[in-house]
This record gives C-alpha cells, structure tokens and sequence, in this order.
C-alpha cells in the first residue's frame, strides 16, 4: 500500500464516487455516509503521505510511474513534494469537511457527491502529478464539475442594474446561478486554453519527447519563448486563481455556489491556479518569471488592495467572502511574485491558510444562509445571541483572514511581506499590510453587523446554532487553522525544503536573499 | 530555587493557556462555576511563578532565553519564539499577574448576575489575555512581541464587546480593533525593516542610528495606537463599554501599557533614536495635557478614568522620550496599581449606583466606607500626592524631561499634572462627598470578592514609591531618590489642584462658566467627528466605488466580451436565410473565392 | 483478373452482394416481420466487420485502387458508424416507415459501399463515382416522410423531409456539377485520370482552377463554411437516425477522401492556405452560429462545422503525425456525434420535441442517458477522460508542431466558445425542471448502440493509446502506400 | 475554315440557346430550350470526332433526361400568377458569372495550348475496352448507383398509403 | 477550331448555367441549368479527348453523363415530393429551416 499511496490518494474519491453511482438515490443517508467515508479515506490517506514523507531528506518522494500514452511520452507519473504534502492535506481537510457541512443537502444528494468525488480526485491528482500533462489533465477535471454543481444546486440573487454596460443585462441573466456557473467555466477554460498552448510549447520546445516536469524544469527554452509562455501560465493559471482583472467569476461564483462546492472551490481550487502559476510558469520558465516578476507582483498587489475594498463596499455575504478570496490570492500570487524563500513559503502557506479559513468562512455562511434564508448584511444583526457557536467560528476566521498571530493567516502574510520585502519592490509589502487593515475593517464590520446587536428580528426565525455533525467541519477548520497559526512548522518542515530546491532554478544566484 | 526561571516563566505562561484553551473546547466545562475556578487558579498561579521569578532575578543574573525555531527560511530559523527571562520581563509579569489577578477576583463578585455561560464566556477571555499578555511580556524578540501585542489587542476587541448585544459597545469594540491595527501595521512594517536591516528581530542587534530611527519611528507609530496616544486615542474612551474590570486590567493597567513596555524592551534601538525619541517626548507631552483636559468634562467615571490612562500614558512616553527608561517604567508600574485601583473602585461603585454617571452619584462615601478609602488612596496617588506611588513615579519623569532645562513640554507636563489632581479632586468629590441622589441613596458597600482586590491593590498604590530602587535594579539602572525643584513644584500643582477642585466643584456639578466653552467643544468630540467622517465620507464612498467599478465595468467587459460572441452568433446566423437558392448562392461564392485565390496567387 | 485480386474490396462486396440479398428478401417479407431488416443489415454490418478482420485488405486493383491499413481503418471506422445508425433508429425506421424499411437499409448499404471505396480510390472516375453511390442514397434517406396517422401531421412531415432534401440535394448537386467541370479540366491537363498524374501534372492555371473547384465540391461533401448551408437545415428536418449516419459516416469518408486528394493528387502547396482559411471560418463560424440555436439537431449540425474545421486544420498542416492526429479526430468525432444525435434521437423522437426544451430534465428522468449525453457532450466539447479531449490535445499538438501556434490559439479559444453551447444542452438536461415527470424508455437496441458510444468515449478516454497507435499506422500506410 | 464556321454556328446556337434556358420564364420552354443546347452540343461531339458519346448523348439526354423533365414539368404545374417568393438577384448573378467567366478565360488563355492530335479518334472500342478493364469497378459502381437511384426514386414517390393521400389533406 | 475555343465555349455554357442556376425560382428552372453546367463539363472532357487524341476523355465524359443523369432522376423526385408538399415546385416555398 505504502509504495502505491499516491494512486490509492487519487482514487480513492473516485472510487467512493463510483460506488455512489451505483447506490439508489432514495437511501439519502447511506448516500451521506458513503460520501463521508469516501472523503475520511482521503483525509487519512493525505495525512499518511504526510506521514510517510520523510521531510528531512526532501525532494520528490513516493513516486510511481505508469504509462499512459508511450508515443508521446505521456506518463502517470506520480510523486510528492513538500509543497504537494502541504496542499494534500489541505484538500483532505476541506473535502472532509466540505461533506460534513453538507450534510443537509437532499436535492440529488447522489449526483452532487459524486461530481464533489470526481472534483476531489482532480485535485489530487493536480497535486501529485509530475508529468505536465498528467497535470494538465487532473487540473481540467478538477475545474469541471463545477458547472453542474453550482448550476443545479447553487443560488440565485439579485444583482442591480447598473453602469455603463447595463444593456448586457438584457442577454444575461446575471445574478443566475446558471450563470454565474457558466461564467465560471467560461472564463477558467479560456485559461485552460492558454495553458495548452504554453503546455505545447515546452514539450515542443524542450523536444525530450517526454512531459516528464523534472525534464521540462531542465530544458533550456529560448528567451523570446520564455516571455510569451509565461505570460500564457500566468494568465491561464492566474485566471483561476482569481489574478485581476479574471478575478470577476470568482465573486459569482463562490455566491452562487452551494457550501460544500464554495468551500472546496475557494479553499482548494483556487489555489490550483496559484501552484501552477508558480509549479509551471515559474519553475519551468526562469527566465519568463524573473522578466513578469514585476508586472506579476503589481497586479497581486492590485488583487490584495483592490478585492479588499470590493468586498468592503459589499452587501451580500457570499460576495464579500468571494471578495476576499480575491484579495487573499492576491497575496499568495505577491509570494510567488517575490521569487524569493520566504515569499514563496508563504505562498504555499498561505493557500493552506486561506484555504482552510475560507473553507470554514463558507461553512459558516453556508451554514447562516440555510437558517436565515438571505444573505443580506443589512437586514441581519444579533444573530450572536442564537448562534454564539457559529459567530465565535466567524469571528475566528475572520480573525485568521485578517493575518491575526496564532492563526495560520498571520504565518502566510507575514512570510509574504517579508519575501516582498526582500525583493526589488519593497514596496508591494506596505500595499500588502494595507489590504490586510482594509481586510481588519471589513471582517469586523461584517461580523458586527451579523452577530451583534440585540437579539435577531422575528423575520429570522428559524435560526439556530449549529448542531451535532454540523459542528464538526467547523471544529477541525478552525483547529487547523490555530494549529497551523501557533506551530506553523508543522508545515513548514514539509515547504521549506521543497521551495529551497524549486527557487535554485529560478533564482540564477542561490541565497539571493538574507 | 525550587524551580528554574524557565520552568516557572513557562508556567505562568501556559497555566492560563492551557485553561483558555480547555474552557474554549469544552462547553460544559465553560458553561459552569468551574471556569471561574479554572481562571482564577490559573491567574494566581502565574502570579506566585511572577513573584518568585522576580524574587530570582533580585539578584543581578543574566537575561535567561528559551527559544524554539517557528519560522523557518531556506533551512535556517527565519524567526524564533520563546521565553526571555530578565529583569524587565519578570517586573512586567509581576505587574500583569498581580491586576490581573486582583481583577479576576474582583469580576467574581462584579459579574455574578451574569448567566453562566456569559461568565464561562468572560473567564475565558481574561485567562486568554493574561497568556496573550505573558507572551508579549515574555517576548524574546521583537517578533513574538508582536505576536502577543496582537492578541491582547484581540481579546481586548473580545471583552469590550462582551455586552454584544448593546450596539454601543459592538461599535465601540470595532472601534478599538480598528484603530489598533491601523497602527500596528507600523509594527509590522518596522519588523520588516529591522530584519531587512539587522538579520533578525531582535531589540538588541547592531543597528545604524538612521535605521534605528526608522524602525522605531515605525514601532511607535504601533505604540500611538495601542497606548492611546494623540491623535490615535479615540477608541480608548468608548472602550470603556466594556465591563469595568477589563477596563481596569486592558484599558488602564496592562494592554494599555504594552505600548510602553515595547518602547522599554526595544531601548536599545530608541536609545539610538534620537528623533523618534524627540517625537516621543512632544506627543508624549501632548497627548498627557490634551487627555487630561478632557478628562476634566467628562461625566461618566470610566471616561474620566479612561482619559487620565491616555494622560498618563502620554508621561510615560514623554519620560521615554526624554531618555528616561525607568521613569517610564516605573511609572508604568505605579499606575498599573493605582489606575487598576481606581477602576476597580469605580467598579465597586457602579455596582452599587448601576449608573456611570457622575450626577447619579454622591454621598458615598459614607455608605462605601472601604471603597472609598482605597478609591481616595488610588486618587491620591495618581495626582501625585507626595508619599504616594503617583508621586515618585512622575517625580522621576518630570525630573528627566527637566534635565536639559527648562522646556515647553515640561510646562505641558506640568499643567496636565495639575490638571490631573483637578479632575481628580472633581471626581473624589462628585462620587463620594457631594449629596445623595436618587440612585445613590440605595447604593451600599460591595462584597468581599469586590473589595478584597481593593485593598489589595491599595497597598502598592501606596507603597509601590518606597521600592524605586528595587525597580532600578531589575531594569538595570541606579535609582535614587531625590526630591529637586520640579517635584516640590509638582506636587505644589498637585495640591493646588486638589482645592481648586474643592474651591470650585464642593457645592455644584456643573462646570464654572470659564471651562463652560471648552466642555462644549470636548463634548462635540472633534475627533471622533473627524475619524467618522473619514470613514464614512471618504473610505467607505471610495470602496463603494472599487465595488462598482468592478462589478459594472471590469465585470461589465467580461460580460460584454461574451456578448460579443453571442451577437455576432446572432447576426452571423442571418446568413442562412432558409431558402436554397441562397445557398447555393453561398457555395458559389465559396468556389468563386477559391479561384479568386487561385488567381491571386 | 483473378478473385484474390479482389482482396481489397472483399469487404465492399460482401455489403453490396448483401444489400442486393437484402433488398430480395424485402420483397418476399410479410410487413410484419421488416423490422427484421434491420437485425439482417446489422448481421451483416458485423459479418463485414469480421471480414475487414480476415482479409487485411492490402494491395491494389490495378491502378484505381489502393488498399491499406488507411482504407482498412476507415472502412472499420465507416461500418461501426453505420451500425450505430442502424441498431439506434432501428425501431424509429421500423415505427414510422414500415413499408419502407427495406429500401431504407439497402439505400443505407449502397451508401456505406460508395463511402468505403472512397478511401482506396486512386482514380478520378471510380473516386466520383463512388462520391454519388454514396451521396444519391442520402438525397433519398433525408427525404424519407415519416408515416403519419392524421393527414395534416403526415403533409408537415412531408413537408420537412422535401425541405431538408431539397437543401442537400441542390447544393449537392451544384457541388458535385462544378467538381465535375474541375475534374474535366484535371483530366484535360493530366491527360490521365489517375491521382498520382495529377500530382505530376504541369500546374497550369487551368489545373490549379480545376484544383481548387474540386476543394469546393469537397467543402461540401464536409460540410465546411461557406458551403455548410445545407446541414443545419437538413439535420433539422431529415429523421435523426438518418441524421445520426449523415452526421458521422459521409464526413468521414469525405474527410478520407480529402486527405487522400491532399496527399495523393496535390501539391501542398496550392490547397494549404485555402484549406487554412476553410478551417478557421469553418471553426469560428460554426461555433459562432451554434451559440443561439435552440434546436438541438441544428445545434449539433453547427457544432459539426466547427468540428470539421478543427479537421481542417490537421489537414492544412499535414504530415504523417497530423494526419494520424487527423484520424484520431475522426474517430473521435464518429463516435461522440453518433453517440450525441443517438440521444437525441432517444428524447426528441419519443417527445416529438427536438429544441432544447425537450431535453429539459433529462438526467432527472434518465440518470444513464443523461451521463450519456453529458459525456458525449464534453468529448464534443474536448474535455479530459473522454475521446474529444484526446483529439483536441493531439490535434493541437500536431498543429503547434508545424509552427502554427497561432491555430493553436484561435482553437483553442474558440474550443471554449463552443464548451457554451454544449453546455446550453447539459444545462437543459442537468439544471431545467422535466416537463414531464415520468420516466424515459429507451428501446433496447438503441440504448446498446448509446451505452457502446459511451463505453467508448470514455473508454479510449481513459486509454487512448492503442487507438493513437492504429492511426498513426494508417497515416503512415496512407503516405508510404501508392 | 468549313470547320471553323460550323464550330462558330454550333457555338452560336449553344450559347443562345442555353441563354434562353438561363432566362426562361416558363419551365417548359426552358426544358425545349434545353433540348436544343443537348442537341447542338451532340453535334459538337461530331465535329470533335466523339460519334459515340454524341449518340449517347442524343439517347440518354434528348431521349431520357428531357422526357424526365417534361414529366417533371408536368406533375409540378403551379399557379403561375403567384407572388416572387424571393428575390432574384439577375445583377448579382450576371455579376458572378462574368467574373467566373473572365477567371476561366484569363486561365485558359494563359493554359498552354494543346495543338489537335493527328492521331485516331477514339473508337468504341477503345471506349469499351477501358470501361471493362481499367475502369471496370468504376463501371460496377455506376451500376449500383444507377440500381441506388432507381430504388431511390421509387421510394421517395412511392405512396405507402393510397388512401391517405396528400392531396385529399387540402 | 481550337481546343481554347472549345474550352472557352464550355466555360461559356457553365457560367450561363451557373447564372441559370443563381437567377431561377422553380426547382425544374435549377435542374436545367445544373444541366447546363453538366454539358458544359462534357464539352470540355470531348474537346481534351480530341486534342490529346486518346479515349480517356470519352470514357470520363461517359460516366459524367450518367452520373449527371442520376442526379437528374433523383433531383425530379425531389422536386416532386416539394411540389406534393407545397403545391408548388419553387424552392423559396422550403424556408421553414432557417438561421
């Protein structure tokens, strides 16, 4: 088992899908319980790769290889890095708890779990994959099901119309869950499109015959080539990690999307952009990424400031958390900009960190907009009083979101403005810790405007705190994210030596930084 | 020794973070007594490891460090965290652990008509500040200071809204939060500059004086937020929404005081900064005159307390402006006891009137014999009535701000501290010797639970002067005592204070019609006006704009980029008229192109 | 000439000796048992599958024909597409044209023969020739009227077959007379009608003329813009069984046939840039024009101009590896679209509703067929772990090699404009509440040929190998071959 | 030059003739006219030394395609007084087929010219031969194609249901 | 007599045909111009016979003639099952398929 533990990890939501599939889809709690045991099995399996993956030696561990398409060099190749281990059990969490969280759901509960299912294995499958191609492949199915899952069992809501270009709204319906779901799709496969052609373009470039990513890394790209196909990574990548101005679906979306699938897609998938930003169009193209670091960094900078203040002028629950997705992403694309230790640690950090606190940030909303049935700001207030539970969760996730020390979001930014610190642009740092005040200002206003004041008006009445399992997914994303917040060594250990080898191929001059 | 300094500095450390977190997890443990239990046990076994680390470091040792990697860069610690263990850390503690403890003790009496869980609620929160404040005061670098710096900030964001449900201490609650972080971003970025510019995060690296300014210009601009200093102190006076004993542990003697304990612990670097440090000393002043000011048209009895804290905090700044470590210090010290003394006392009063408004009180001095005794004795001591801790403390400051002669910000100092025994003089008066009212009337002396951290807290409101040389020790420096010009002057303003304030306020409430103008002004609140109005009239209009922006025109052209495809469906799909002749017209047309192309070419 | 001579053709000449015996046996058939024809034409379908395994097809018939792993690949890929037809529509046919079943299947049979000759033609007339043995039947085959009860359901029936014919046909036969006049002029120049003369012909302006009037008549045997006009309309009318083959198997022989011309009988370098430009207007109109479509049959006839504009551009790349890439496209193709218009034949027959709305609801009232059509949709798409993805990517790849990124972009971005609309489709099937509550049956046969689709959609998918293999032999067979 | 002319007068008649059938108004004119072109052509195929196909040509077209058409005419009469249902564009035509026009002139004037063969017409025999050997599964396909287009002419016209006519549905 | 000219004559008749066919309603009106189009084909295969002096021409031009007449039979039949439909054999009548 031990020697196929990277496949088992990929499959085994695949498998449990496939088991779903042939259950009746009246027996609502065998279909629950199969879900979550199929979603326990990958917690337990990415916490066994992290247990097996021997963190001192570092470097690409477990490794398995199968053929999958000889004439063109296509394999499964498979193995985890410190980085990847870090993002496993990361995505072990949020699914554990994203099924936990949707426990309530019964509409085609079936269906629903098995695209969440096949969804997981893509993304496990992105985070293990060492053959770009491979990658590729699991990035796309991760990116997929999303349409079905927010199109059947998302939300619709209101949006105003407004602006200059409000004749589109006649062709649109925006503020559809339809929509926002084809938007989303729309907008991450035109990146994928991107994507391909860069992917092209290095195996041809490279002409090892092999999409091997250890090879690719190695291969010596002309510059002229290094430049555009960057630009193509980080376009496409970036247009799932939410980099401006491609940043727009994530805020429908994530509204729109039903708690479970929010929660995955903001606290994991998102971060698939991120890693291949920084896996691929950095680490295969040096050259590319020194020359954009710049533009890279500026634009991040855009994102954290920007998609704080969006979400600071927001009504909607689900947007202003959307929001700050957005701005949290933008910090982790700043890391990643910085192209140095610390700023890539956070990077990697900060995924997890944003990952788990807005898993728990949705579940919690999720978890609101189910008993309060609106989504409005404005029309809650003292729900404290009725749900003390879910307004301390709120209040800690918030508080993670706001880079407060002891929470893993203070460990990320931290990391990050220091590695911008220590890059050329010192200054993205200051635009930094001002999108993380700005974030301290909308956070708290929010939560004030929730939970405090007196008790909620008679039109909430079917208001309650959480109760038996549902406290569950709340419980370990909020353990994670102080465990993470007071030991961040726990992962640490696993990215800092994987970032220490990656960063040796960008940065020509090896410990660059102090 | 019984016990290693590390080992007892780890205890009153973890005593109350093992019980914040066990009361945080387990519900039905919260929900009970037993979390009062759990709290004050914990609050009081970190104060027996405070006084004996104190007693161990009497004698002159070596700071004692523990650290741990936390962060790491490249296989090398990139930040640690850990215990320090000297002189400064172990006053500090002592200090922390002693309100904190008196304070905990005093909230069992003072919030017992609380319900269960509000109490769990409450208890959890104290004992999460005492482990967030010994971090700070543990800190072994400027980073892990940081670290706790922030989490008091929360927990002091948690207790002033602990009354949630009333809007005015929600708002109040934020307030604070916001106003500290929009400080502590200096903080941040001022560790960024000193790791840039040292390697690491210690106070104690060699530094340039250049960069030292920065960094610590940086620091204080973190320090102007969390103790209250002008134009940062505005959130101080509504965090007294919250209940009066946290005001008395975070807003007067402990959290408050952080801003200072950071100047005091990153001396090395503020020594080198001699512009920082004249900053310092101008806001200082400033800030100690303009808050005590307003505390003297205040009506309610926390916020004239809350502005005195503001006020004395701008001395011990000032005093470390001036370049006197141990005057701020110390004086720090001193009114921890006496400040916490007098909110406590307020505490006790308010529990007896259930009203903070001065003009429901009066005559209680007879009905709260104990009460007032210590309230007196605290008052006594903050307007620096000789013999009184108050007075050493802000003996020393005055006398290092006068050192280089005679200076605008002496004068400043000195009306704040006249002014300071004016308000004071008011407030004894207004509370405890004017006529009863209607609320007062019913008002009788507290319980013991209230009134054994009182008298707890009176004695180093009295005594704590008489230890200046043992302070000196701890952090390092001589102390003699000496009484110079600027103290007989001081205390003389004092005095003089004390019975004009009997002069003016024995036999009516309201202000003379001199003061009458400036009252009206203060009451305005030109401030908080101005913050408000920054907020709400410019932040908020600007992200309003952000907002659109990008849901109408970023947005907006992705929107339009998939129209654009649509139409052009649209109209491209007109070409297929649906009569034959058409198309075959099409596929004539396709070959004719053809051709046309194979002529052309 | 002697029978082994006759090798190469075995499999042609089972299927016409068979549809002659079929046609026969039609004649002495009670009504009754018709529907059997289809279980014969199928048998023999599959028997002929069998032969293509026995004889391997190898070798030339003088100079007219040449057979190789190519044609062999093609005529497999040619009967499995026309055994999907058959099997699917097998009791709609049997249902809504009883008396006529034995027409149908021989005229499906003539057609199938014409197509599997395409590929091995090295001969202008037989290449013609065989181009009308394979497009009179399908005139005929859109042109079947459904029976009808009523005589006013049976007038608009009447009504849509006529207009869907008459739209193939005139274009058809506008196309097939300028071929015609361009292979007069070839031949006048070559002063042969062998392919391999007219690749040594002098390329006088004539020739080229003659050349490039073909390329016209051959757009429409594939359907490329601007000679498309016929296929939405067509699709729309015609019956959907007989759009499912018409869809599949006719662009695929003509998609041979193409790439047989464009290796065999022309230089490179005078279609390239044309077929450039057919592919780019070709993807970016059928796309552009499937975005608003209601009407899922017209969608998909859309959405098969694009298809065949990707085709195109493997084709103007060419090589050996584009032109495997090529075939794995159309494989690809074959099965997806055949797959696709078989559900839809499934709901929009048994409904009587062919817009989108029809489809509403379908995963809700068929949880399998609805997974069916969503696969096949995202194949179409070119989304992973099903076969479009695969010959997307390889496509694309062969694409990129040649130095033409930029088709890669346009592709690829147009790809996702069309991901648009075949997600309108699984949206109406995922996402819209069911009209109608109860339950969808599907006949047996039918649901065999959509389940088989799906098994291999998904399972070249996931394994794609053997198949890349077999067709990188055929376009190797297809350059090094006579 | 007795060539010349006849070729001038057999060109004339087809031009004008096909003219005629491009621009006829009533269908059956057009087939006449048609009629006229076929033959005059069949007398080009002479003069061209293709006896033959000339002979072919009068039977398979004269004989058969124009009695076809003329039932075809008959059986689709229609009220002749009806509104234009589409446009006829005669300029965008004329257009087109002029420009196809000068495209195939200009590319037959600038084709190398092939001077007469001095060699034997083909006879049928020739023509016989090649059809049953090289072009002989050519010729097989024909053959069922003619079959395919027989059966599919049938079925198309063919009623399943006399009683049920379309006609009577009116 | 030249086979330019013969050429030139056949291109004639295809663009008279191809006007035909771009210009007529009635769907017998289309069939005689694609007849048109046909002989013009022929005309050109006869001429290259002549002039090359080989049989291929005929042979090619007498495939073309039956395939053109195939096209024919089923093209009426069309044509007849349009005027069942509509009672009218103008193709414009068949424009319920559109955009």
């Amino acid at each position: 088992m031990t020697e196929h533990i990277l496949s088992l990890i990929v499959a085994a939501p695949f498998v449990a899908a496939l088991i779903l599939l042939f259950l009746p889809p009246k027996q609502l709690g065998l279909i629950r319980f199969t879900a979550a045991i199929g979603a326990f099995v990958s917690l337990v399996l990415s916490l066994y790769v992290a247990f097996l993956y021997n963190s001192q030696a570092g470097g690409l561990q477990l490794a398995e290889v199968y053929p999958l398409v000889p004439s063109l060099g296509i394999e499964l190749r498979l193995a985890v890095d410190g980085w990847g281990v870090s993002l496993l059990i990361l995505t072990g969490v949020i699914i554990f708890a994203g099924v936990l969280a949707s426990t309530s759901l019964a509409d085609r509960a079936k269906e629903f779990f098995v695209l969440l299912l096949v969804l997981v294995a893509g993304v496990f499958g992105v985070f293990v994959s060492q053959d770009l191609f491979v990658f590729f492949l699991f990035y796309e199915i991760a990116v997929l099901p999303m349409y079905l899952l927010i199109g059947i069992w998302g939300s619709s809501h209101k949006v105003t119309e407004a602006g200059p270009l409000r004749f589109v709204w006649k062709w649109f319906d925006i503020g559809g869950r339809e929509y926002a779901a084809m938007k989303l799709t729309l907008m991450l496969l035109v990146g994928s499109a991107f994507i391909l052609v860069g992917l092209l373009a290095l195996y041809f470039s490279a002409g090892a015959g092999t999409f091997d990513m250890a090879v690719l890394a190695k291969a010596h790209y002309p510059r002229s080539l290094q430049l555009w196909a960057f630009v193509l990574f980080w376009l496409g990548f970036g247009s799932l990690a939410g980099v401006f101005p491609f940043h727009t679906w994530s805020p429908d979306g994530h509204a729109s999307a039903p708690t479970a699938v929010s929660m995955l897609h903001a606290g994991v998938l998102m971060k698939l952009g991120a890693f291949g930003v920084m896996r691929i169009g950095m680490m295969m193209l040096p050259d590319g990424a020194r020359f954009w670091a710049p533009v890279v960094g500026a634009v991040a900078v855009v994102n954290v400031v920007y998609g704080a203040l969006s979400a600071l002028s927001q009504k909607d629950l689900k947007y202003i958390i959307a929001y700050s997705s957005v701005s949290h992403m933008g910090v982790v694309m700043l890391g990643a900009a910085t192209l140095t230790q610390s700023g890539w640690n956070g990077a990697i950090y900060q995924m997890f960190a944003h990952g788990i606190m807005t898993g728990l940030f949705f579940a919690l909303v999720g978890h609101i907009y189910e008993r309060a049935h609106s989504r409005e700001v404005a029309k809650m207030g003292g729900f404290a009083t009725v749900m003390p539970g879910v307004a301390a969760f709120f209040t800690l996730a918030g508080l993670s979101s706001l880079g407060l020390p002891g929470t893993a979001g203070f460990v990320a930014e931290f990391l990050v403005f220091a590695g911008a610190w220590q890059s050329p642009q010192a200054w993205w740092s200051l635009f930094g810790v001002l999108g993380a005040f700005v974030t301290a200002v909308y956070v708290l206003r929010v939560s004030r405007a929730v939970f405090f004041g007196e008790g909620p008006s008679p039109h909430f009445h079917d208001l309650r705190d959480a109760r038996r399992v549902e406290w569950a997914p709340l419980w370990i994303l909020g353990g994670t994210l102080l465990l993470c917040g007071i030991w961040p060594r726990l992962l640490l250990d696993f990215i800092d030596p994987a970032t220490s080898s990656y960063l040796r191929l960008v940065v020509a001059v090896a410990g660059g930084q102090p | 020794m019984l016990a290693s300094p590390v080992s007892l500095a780890l205890t009153a450390l973890l005593a109350p973070g093992a019980v914040a977190l066990l009361l945080a997890v387990a519900t039905p443990l919260r929900n009970r007594k037993s979390a009062i239990v759990l709290s004050v046990l914990a609050a009081l076994s970190s104060l027996v490891a405070a006084i004996l680390l104190v007693k161990g470091q009497l004698t002159p040792t070596p700071p004692q460090l523990l650290t741990v990697p936390w962060l790491l860069q490249g296989g090398v610690p990139f930040a640690e965290i850990g215990l320090r263990i000297d002189g400064i850390s172990a006053s500090m503690l002592l200090v922390v652990t002693f309100v904190a403890s008196c304070v905990q003790i005093f909230s069992v009496g003072y919030m017992h008509d609380e319900s269960p869980p509000a109490q769990g609620r409450y208890f959890t929160y104290h004992s999460l500040f005492l482990t967030a404040m010994n971090i700070l005061v543990l800190a072994p670098n400027l980073l892990q200071l940081f670290l706790g710096w922030e989490l008091v900030g929360v927990t002091s964001y948690l207790l002033i809204g602990y009354y949630y449900r009333k809007p005015s201490a929600a708002k109040a609650a934020v307030k604070a939060f916001w106003v500290t972080k929009f400080a502590d971003m200096g903080l941040l970025i001022g560790l960024l500059v000193l790791r840039s510019k040292t390697g690491s995060f210690d106070w104690d690296a060699t530094i340039t004086p250049q960069a030292a300014n920065l960094v610590t210009l940086l620091l204080f601009v973190a320090v102007m937020g969390k103790s209250a200093q002008f134009p940062l102190h505005i959130w101080l006076p509504d965090a007294m929404e919250g209940p009066t004993p946290v005001s008395a542990l975070l807003h007067a003697a402990t959290m408050v005081a952080a801003g200072v304990f950071l100047i005091v612990r990153g001396w090395p670097l503020f020594e080198l900064a001699h512009s920082t440090r004249a900053f310092m000393l101008g806001l200082g002043s400033v800030t100690a005159l303009l808050a005590a000011t307003m505390a003297l048209f205040q009506n309610d009895i926390k916020k004239v307390l809350a502005y005195s804290t503001c006020s004395q905090l701008g001395y011990m700044i000032a005093a470390l402006g001036a370049g006197s470590l141990l005057g701020g210090f110390f004086h720090l010290t001193t009114h921890a006891f006496f400040k916490a003394l007098l909110f406590l006392g307020a505490g006790s009063v308010i529990h007896a009137v259930h009203s903070n408004d001065l003009r429901d009180m009066g005559g209680l001095a007879r009905k709260m014999p104990v009460t007032t005794l210590t309230f007196v004795i605290g008052a006594l001591s903050l307007a620096g009535l000789p013999g009184l801790a108050g007075f050493f403390s802000k003996d020393l400051i005055l006398e290092a701000v006068g050192e280089h002669g005679f200076s605008l910000w002496l004068v400043l100092l000195l009306v704040s501290a006249f002014l300071t025994a004016f308000y004071m003089g008011r407030l004894l008066l207004r509370v405890f010797f004017a006529p009863a009212t209607e609320k007062s009337s019913h008002a009788h002396e507290s319980g013991g639970f209230l009134l054994l951290p009182l008298g707890l807290l009176a004695v180093p409101a009295l005594a704590t002067g008489y230890f200046g040389g043992m302070f000196g020790q701890l952090y390092g420096t001589a102390y003699h005592f000496h009484l110079g010009n600027i103290g007989i002057l001081a205390a003389g303003l004092g005095v003089l204070g004390l019975l004009l304030s009997y002069v003016l306020y024995r036999h009516r409430a309201e202000h003379p019609a001199l003061l009458a103008p400036l009252g009206r002004l203060i009451e305005h609140g030109p401030m908080d006006r101005l913050y408000e109005g920054g907020f709400h009239r410019v932040a908020l209009p600007f992200a309003a704009l952000v907002g659109w922006i990008d849901r109408y025109l970023v947005d907006g052209v992705m929107n339009l980029t998939g129209l654009a495809f649509i139409v052009s469906g649209q109209k491209i799909r007109r070409i297929q008229t649906g009569i034959a002749t058409d198309y075959v017209l099409a596929t004539v047309g396709g070959v004719l192109a053809l051709l046309l192309y194979g002529v052309m070419r | 000439m002697s029978l082994e001579m006759l090798q190469p053709i075995a499999v042609e000449l089972s299927i016409c000796g068979g549809a002659i015996v079929l046609l026969l046996v039609d004649m002495y058939l009670p009504d009754g048992a018709r529907k059997h024809l289809a279980s014969l034409t199928a048998l023999l379908l599959v028997v002929a599958l069998y032969l293509s395994t026995r004889f391997d097809g190898q070798g030339a018939i003088g100079t007219v024909y040449f057979g190789s792993a190519f044609t062999q690949l093609c005529k497999r890929l040619l009967i499995v597409a026309t055994l999907g037809a058959v099997l699917g529509g097998r009791d709609f046919i049997a249902k809504v044209a009883p008396r006529r079943q034995g027409e149908y299947y021989f005229l499906i049979l003539m057609c199938l023969t014409g197509m599997m000759l395409l590929p091995g033609a090295r001969d202008l007339i037989l290449l013609i020739v065989s181009f009308e043995l394979m497009g009179i039947p399908l005139y005929v085959l859109t042109a079947f009227v459904r029976d009808e009860a009523s005589p006013e359901r049976r007038l608009a029936a009447t009504k849509q077959a006529a207009e869907a014919s008459l739209k193939l046909y005139l274009v058809g036969a506008a196309s097939t007379t300028v071929t015609l006049f361009g292979l007069s002029l070839l031949v006048g120049g070559a002063g042969s009608t062998r392919l391999d003369a007219l690749l040594a012909a002098p390329a006088t302006p004539l020739h080229i003329a003659g050349l490039l009037l073909v390329l016209g008549g051959m757009g429409f045997k594939i359907g490329a813009v601007p000679f498309h006009m016929w296929v939405p309309d067509t699709y729309q009318g015609a019956l959907t069984p007989v759009v499912a083959f018409l869809s599949v198997a006719p662009k695929a022989a003509g998609m041979a046939t193409l790439m047989v011309l464009s290796v065999k009988a022309v230089p490179s370098s005078i279609w390239q840039p044309a077929l450039t430009v057919l592919a780019v207007v070709s993807m970016t109109v059928g796309n552009l024009m499937a975005l608003p479509q209601r009407n899922v049959k017209r969608l998909l006839g859309y959405s098969g101009v694009a298809q065949i504009g990707y085709m195109l551009l493997a084709l103007c790349v060419g090589g050996s590896y584009a032109l495997a890439m090529l075939l794995f496209y159309l494989c690809g193709y074959v099965v997806t679209n055949l797959g696709t218009f078989l559900v839809v034949h499934a709901v929009a027959d048994r409904e009587g509703d062919d817009s989108l709305d029809g489809l509403s609801g379908l995963a809700r009232r068929s949880p399998w067929l609805g997974l069916s059509l969503l696969m096949f949709l995202l194949s179409l798409a070119g989304i992973p772990f099903v076969i479009g993805f695969w010959s997307k990517l390889y496509l694309f790849m062969a694409v990129y090699q040649a130095g033409q990124g930029w088709l890669v972009v346009v592709g690829a971005v147009l790809a996702v404009v069309g991901l648009f609309y075949y997600l309108q489709v699984a949206r109406a099937a995922y996402m819209v509440a069911p009209a109608k509550p109860q339950p969808l049956q599907v006949e047996p046969w039918l649901a065999v040929m959509i389940v088989v689709c799906l098994l291999l959609v998904t399972g070249l998918g996931a394994y794609p190998g053997p198949l890349l293999e077999v067709c990188q032999q055929a376009a190797d067979a297809l350059l090094l071959g006579r | 030059m007795i060539e010349q002319v006849g070729f001038g007068l057999v060109a004339g008649c087809i031009v004008l003739a096909a003219l005629l059938v491009a621009r006829a108004k009533n269908a059956i004119h057009g087939v006449l006219w048609l009629g006229v072109v076929l033959g005059a052509t069949a007398v080009l195929y002479v003069m061209l030394r293709a006896p033959f196909l000339a002979g072919i040509q009068l039977l398979l077209y004269v004989g058969g395609v124009m009695t076809l058409m003329i039932l075809g005419v008959m059986l689709t009469r229609h009220d002749q007084h009806e509104a234009a249902l589409e446009r006829k564009r005669p300029w965008l035509a004329g257009v087109l087929s002029l420009f196809l026009l000068g495209m195939l002139v200009t590319a037959i004037q600038t084709s190398p010219e092939l001077h007469a063969s001095e060699a034997a017409p083909a006879t049928v025999k020739d023509i016989g031969r090649s059809l049953l050997t090289e072009h002989v599964l050519a010729f097989e396909a024909l053959s069922l194609l003619l079959l395919a287009t027989m059966i599919g002419a049938i079925v198309l016209l063919r009623r399943d249901r006399p009683d049920r006519l379309v006609e009577e549905s009116r | 007599m030249t086979l330019g000219l013969c050429l030139i004559l056949s291109a004639a008749l295809f663009c008279i045909g191809l006007y035909g066919l771009l210009t007529h309603r009635h769907a017998i009106g289309l069939l005689l111009s694609l007849e048109l189009m046909a002989n013009a084909t022929n005309i050109n295969l006869i001429a290259f016979s002549r002039f090359r002096g080989d049989s291929m021409g005929q042979v090619f031009a007498l495939f073309s003639i039956a395939l053109t007449v195939t096209e024919v039979v089923v093209g009426l039949a069309i044509v007849i099952l349009l005027h069942r439909a509509y009672r009218d054999a103008r193709v414009g009548r068949a424009s319920e398929f559109r955009h």
